[in-house]
């Protein structure tokens, strides 16, 4: 099993992405070619400008970002060992997590998880328990910044 | 003996601080030290309350020593970690 | 909303979807950016050496390719309103839907449905549906290809 | 009247053809033609037989007239085009 799981400080650029990506594309490629993999899977979860305020869900202020405050080296001990229970669970080849820490402004990716299952029903079930388990376990929480 | 507890999130900014000192017995257990953050921080109890009840949702405020859960009953050294790791919003 | 689905022949090759991503980026990047999209998602369906072969469920040959066919227009037609209901049922943003005709080799992409979508949840209930519609609505058949 | 379906997948194979004429009466919904081809086209009953079944499975065959699915009743006229839509397996 291919796991990889890093909370970096800021967005998660299309470069920083990128990065990561390049550091498991080969493997999981090979995975690919020799008719393993049936299915990849990713998702990306973007901070949107009408995230409700948890402190007054009537505000109708824009938000401006959402400051994510992570409880280091916990919240990434967690990820990573909520990523391998879920990857042992469906048979998965490969599972990368990656969340932000600190500001992440309207419009700019603070998630991504990516999946490479034998078949569609593993990768669907494996993303929708990660997130499930990822907001109840994982030490990560989130603040929102509203424009003035 | 003092412990001091490490808070986050809505229970950070209700205190306005991110650590809180809580005084008990010794060997204190996680339940000993919840029970004790509600007694003597006010100001916590809202995200503390769940944390000691027999009846937590999967859910509520759960403390961590040596950044791991603590199963019940977890007896705290007087130099571990300890930190109240309330409802969390990752994602 | 952004709506395209196209049939192409031979696999889903990462330069053809590029091409086809390119087109619609912009439209997708700025729903991103003006803070709409809170969650993109998607799925590559590839080609398994172990694809169960439909009229031997026991064969132990392996899979070469599987040939699509596709009745063609009514193909396209089926696709492009399946695309237009979950679209509508979910209210994406965006719903991008790319499948094979003809041959594709084991490891090869068959078929791409990327989605941009307010939440996380309407994301992957769209992506099920539509899948499990595809499954059921579109004249797309597969024929295996076995290795002499 | 002599009606050209046009066959796909299994049925394709099974009949070694990717069309078949069907002989029905002037007017002929698409029911008849079902039961024409399963009668006339021995090899395609098994891709046929739900389609004219009043409990048809939601996977069953069923028959397009002009590049959609046709309700039931549908009466096909000289120049339609029908296909025979048997299970599909995209994906």
């Amino acid at each position: 099993m291919n796991i990889f799981t890093h909370i970096l400080t800021g967005p998660i650029t299309p470069d920083a992405h990128a990065a990561v990506l390049a550091a498991h594309a080969p493997h999981i490629a090979s995975l690919q070619n020799d008719g393993s993999v049936g299915a990849l899977l990713r998702f990306d979860g973007i901070v949107r400008r009408a995230e409700p305020s948890t402190a007054d869900p009537s505000a109708h202020h824009d938000l401006l970002a959402l400051d994510y405050q992570t409880y280091d080296p916990m919240a990434q001990r967690e990820l990573d060992a909520l990523a391998h229970r879920v990857a042992t669970r469906y048979a998965l080849y490969s599972l990368i997590a990656l969340h932000s820490r600190g500001r992440v402004h309207v419009g700019e990716v603070s998630f991504v998880l990516q999946v490479a299952a034998p078949h569609r029903a593993e990768a669907l079930a494996a993303m929708t328990d990660f997130i499930d388990d990822l907001k109840r376990d994982v030490p990560i929480w989130k603040h929102p910044v509203w424009a003035k | 003996m003092t412990i001091d507890v490490l808070i986050f999130g809505a229970a950070s900014r209700a205190a306005g601080t991110d650590r809180v000192p809580v005084t008990v017995g010794d060997s204190p257990t996680t339940e000993h030290i919840a029970a004790a953050l509600a007694e003597q921080h006010p100001a916590l109890r809202f995200a503390v309350f769940a944390a000691h009840s027999p009846n937590s949702a999967p859910h509520a405020a759960r403390l961590a020593v040596n950044h791991a859960f603590a199963p019940p009953g977890t007896i705290v050294h007087a130099h571990d970690e300890v930190a109240l790791i309330t409802l969390v919003s990752g994602g």
